[in-house]
């Protein structure tokens, strides 16, 4: 019931979603990058790098979406519904993209508590020992 | 009908939980900004018919980076600039 | 079991999936089974050229699939020799770095032998994987070891190091991401053969795109001039094995796997122009900062990275002769780079203070290792004898033959600077 | 001035990537047809995997079986993330004794509920992973959901205390096990990872050979890594 109706919005107010997915994307790709060239605390650029992700992530499965398409999951109900089914390649390389940004973000946490514990401060510009 | 306007104000939320993370000072309010970022993306995912990612994003992008984000702050400082934390530090 | 090439990859990672239980019972075990690990590799290497010469290139399915469908990993002649390169190297870090004092008493051993193993295997895994997102799957395996191992050591510089390794690391990884995605909309598959042959499917704006993503990505793995601001940071703070290996290992990737996406993916002719032009400007800028270092370790990591820079260039020539100098070059860096950074960690740990000046006299105290850093500085010059000036040699006869003049200058310039400083050092040895 | 130069370079970045997003039209279906003369991966997983792997969950098919070596390192970076924290944040042992996890302890409330939580949690967490092949759901997010809930209890009890042998044997022997199935593969049909699709039929517990194995013990394997993470955080001092 849901997905049918969401289906024929799909196609009346085609730009409104297109503009809904693809525009979300590109803005929190663009406020995380904002985010990481700008902030001076480790633990906001670390926010941004994930705001960056989260953005990737949605372009992911946006471009996967296909109109009128229904999980690919073949549920009881749906076993030949192999042609009414969304794409399932790019689902699968974000199921991989978000486990290996989790773990990248939860090293980089880990990175910024022993420089706290060095330098007793979060801020990029005071741990400026190396230089270039 | 309804869709459409939950679709655009989820949409509109996603963007200003993003700015408010990005700008509030108070580091804990940013980690919670992101967490509703990722609660909105896992339903972004649900209507685009990922069942799969929007679980992954609700368990990782919501509960486990929250959570060690919030252990980072709870070893390092609260405020963004550190001010207050001079401030205690001259008490 | 007859040996195909996901030996290299299952063997290190049932090692590290072992070695937290075997630590619990042998300590010293679980620093040995890194070596076996290694040597394992020699022998994978050694069956498999062989292979290669024979049959031309391996092509192994995983999980039954044909290649379009699943993942391949692909030896050809070129990425078959890069590996038993790098095995063999993997394995005299490997001996080198079981008897180092400083990373025995300080930090957890069982953790450094497992991230270092997994370096190696990650690098390997680079360059015979025949699928896009495996290729980037491994580059974060690379890029969460490298992390660790670079702020392996207490001391204060060594998170920062990490810290900003990880964050250029990451947004390398964010725009391969977002590279995978556009190519995948437009050719529908992610086997590199089957892209490479529908290129000419993807129109000419997507295209450009897609290749800068990809360079700016690869390139920070590579280490190219803008964005190789990581290098000399995580070089100097990393533990004396592990610079080694990344000198001689991890960079080696990189540039195979930006040479391989330049090459393969893209056949606009502006690809090579660009991949002089970025070597060039990488190796100039490089060599002239090498020059006023006060650090050993951050001289040899600009020096590698000014190597580094004339392989793109060697690469960027494109004829037959260019590449197989660009080989001959990575190879003879990759022995001799390695030698000069153990041989420089030795000097640095016996040494007072961290910088050049303080290492003169030392020779008396350690004379053979001085006299292998010697050597080793006059084979990365390019003295006659050494292998380092037949390698010189071939580039510029191969840039000779496309008649870059301005090339050739400029590699000689370079090449008269790196003899400056070397000299420098091995004068007041 | 550097904020101006900062917003001239995201408007050319955004115009950028808009430029290239929108000419990839949303919601069209690109997968195409089987017999096209480019046919896409995507149409040939969907016609696929109900006859040769026979799992009811296409994307899970995808992320264990035509791609196992993703997840296989995947597994890896997660391990190898752990390791490398455990060995960022080491302290010598004689730093160990004073450090004690939660400064306030947690008031009835929490402790009652975490107590009656956990199991909940943790059974939640071991259907997703264990239905991985048939209902949305698998290793990865059944792992994380059972980190969650030793989470709960890490949190709101001081004497909990996750036993680090049993954690690091569990880790291993599903990591081993992953690989070990793998390594059967190869030795049965000489393919890594190989599978032997005929056991049960669509939509049963049983059905799709070794995938429902390999995603329990990536499951096993993810709830111990986190559980680890989360152990190795929540015990550093907070100098304050």
């Amino acid at each position: 019931m849901m997905q049918e109706e969401f289906n024929e919005i799909f196609v009346k107010y085609h730009e409104i979603i297109t503009l809904g997915v693809y525009g979300t994307s590109i803005a929190l790709m663009l406020i995380g990058l904002y985010a990481v060239l700008m902030k001076k605390n480790l633990v906001k650029i670390v926010i941004g790098l994930s705001i960056i992700d989260a953005g990737i992530h949605l372009l992911f499965v946006g471009i996967g979406y296909i109109r009128g398409g229904t999980a690919p999951i073949f549920s009881p109900g749906y076993e030949n519904a192999a042609n009414r089914m969304v794409d399932p390649v790019p689902q699968a390389l974000v199921l991989t993209a978000i486990v290996i940004g989790f773990a990248v973000t939860s090293v980089a946490l880990s990175l910024i508590i022993r420089l706290y514990k060095h330098h007793n401060t979060a801020k990029i510009d005071q741990i400026k020992s190396l230089k270039w | 009908m309804i869709i459409l306007v939950v679709f655009i104000v989820m949409a509109l939320i996603l963007i200003a939980a993003a700015i408010y993370s990005i700008m509030h000072r108070d580091l804990l309010f940013a980690v919670m900004g992101t967490g509703i970022v990722s609660l909105i993306l896992s339903l972004f995912f649900y209507l685009l018919q990922a069942p799969d990612v929007a679980l992954t994003e609700a368990a990782i992008g919501i509960a486990l980076t929250t959570i060690i984000f919030i252990i980072t702050i709870r070893n390092t400082s609260r405020d963004e600039d550190e001010i207050i934390d001079k401030e205690n530090e001259k008490l | 079991m007859v040996i195909t090439p996901i030996h290299y990859i299952i063997v290190p990672l049932l090692a590290a999936f072992a070695i937290p239980l075997i630590s619990k019972i042998h300590k010293e075990l679980s620093r040995i089974i890194p070596g076996i690990v290694m040597f394992y590799n020699i022998v994978i290497s050694f069956v498999l050229m062989q292979e290669v010469n024979t049959v031309g290139y391996i092509s192994e399915i995983i999980a039954g699939w044909e290649a379009p469908w699943g993942i391949n990993l692909i030896i050809t002649p070129f990425s078959g020799f890069l590996v038993s390169l790098i095995s063999v190297l993997g394995f005299l870090i490997w001996l080198y770095q079981y008897k180092f004092k400083k990373v025995i008493d300080v930090g957890e051993i069982k953790s450094y032998g497992i991230l270092q193993m997994m370096m190696i295997t990650g690098a390997i895994g680079i360059i015979i994987t025949g699928d896009i997102f495996n290729l980037f799957v491994f580059m974060e395996i690379v890029a969460v070891t490298a992390v660790s191992l670079t702020s392996f050591y207490r001391n204060r510089d060594g998170a920062e190091a990490g810290f900003k390794y990880l964050l250029i690391g990451g947004f390398a990884s964010a725009m391969i991401l977002l590279a995978i995605l556009l190519l995948y909309t437009q050719v529908g598959t992610l086997n590199m053969a089957e892209i490479s042959e529908r290129m000419h499917m993807v129109p000419q704006g997507i295209k450009a795109t897609i290749l800068v993503l990809f360079i700016i990505g690869f390139g920070i793995e590579a280490e190219m001039f803008p964005l190789n601001g990581w290098a000399p940071d995580a070089y100097s703070q990393a533990p004396g094995p592990t610079s080694a290996a990344f000198a001689g290992i991890v960079v080696k990737a990189g540039v195979y796997g930006l040479v391989r996406i330049i090459f393969t993916l893209f056949d606009i002719e502006g690809a090579f122009d660009f991949l002089i032009i970025a070597g060039l400007v990488t190796m100039i800028i490089a060599e002239f900062s090498a020059v006023h270092q006060t650090n050993l370790k951050r001289m040899l990591a600009y020096s590698s990275i000014g190597q580094m820079g004339l392989v793109l260039i060697a690469f960027g020539i494109g004829t037959k002769a260019a590449v197989f100098a660009a080989l001959f070059l990575m190879f003879n860096h990759a022995i001799v780079k390695s030698l000069l950074f153990m041989t420089g960690s030795i000097l640095m740990y016996n040494s007072k203070s961290k910088t050049i000046s303080s290492l003169n006299g030392i020779a008396k105290k350690l004379p053979y290792v001085s006299i292998l850093f010697a050597i080793g500085a006059f084979a990365i010059v390019g003295l006659p004898p050494f292998s380092g000036f037949w390698s010189k040699l071939y580039i510029l006869t191969a840039a000779a033959d496309k008649e870059m003049i301005f090339l050739i200058l400029a590699i000689l310039a370079v090449s008269i600077v790196e003899i400056v400083y070397y000299f420098r050092v091995v004068s007041n040895l | 001035m550097k904020k101006v130069f900062i917003i001239i370079l995201l408007a050319l970045i955004g115009y950028f990537l808009v430029d290239t997003v929108y000419n990839i039209p949303f919601g069209e279906n690109r997968i195409g047809s089987i017999e096209s003369d480019h046919p896409t991966v995507a149409g040939y997983y969907l016609s696929n995997t109900v006859e040769k792997s026979r799992v009811a969950n296409v994307i899970t098919a995808i992320v264990v079986n035509y791609r196992g070596l993703d997840t296989l390192g995947e597994v890896t970076v997660l391990f190898l993330a752990t390791t490398g924290i455990a060995s960022i944040l080491y302290r010598r042992k004689e730093e160990e004794e004073d450090v004690e996890r939660l400064n306030l302890p947690s008031s009835m409330l929490i402790r009652t509920g975490a107590r009656v939580l956990f199991p909940i949690i943790a059974l939640l967490g071991i259907y997703v992973f264990i239905h991985g092949h048939l209902t949305p759901g698998g290793g990865f997010q059944g792992g994380t959901i059972v980190a969650t809930g030793f989470l709960l209890m890490l949190i709101s009890y001081k004497g909990f205390n996750t036993n680090h042998n049993i954690m690091a044997w569990i880790e291993s022997i599903a990591g081993l096990s992953f690989i070990l199935i793998g390594v059967w593969g190869l030795i049965s049909d000489n393919t890594f990872l190989g599978n032997i699709p005929e056991v049960g039929k669509l939509n049963s517990l049983l059905s799709g050979g070794l995938i429902p194995i390999i995603y329990i013990a990536v499951g096993f394997k993810v709830a111990v890594e986190l559980t680890g993470i989360l152990d190795i955080l929540l015990k550093i001092k907070p100098n304050k």
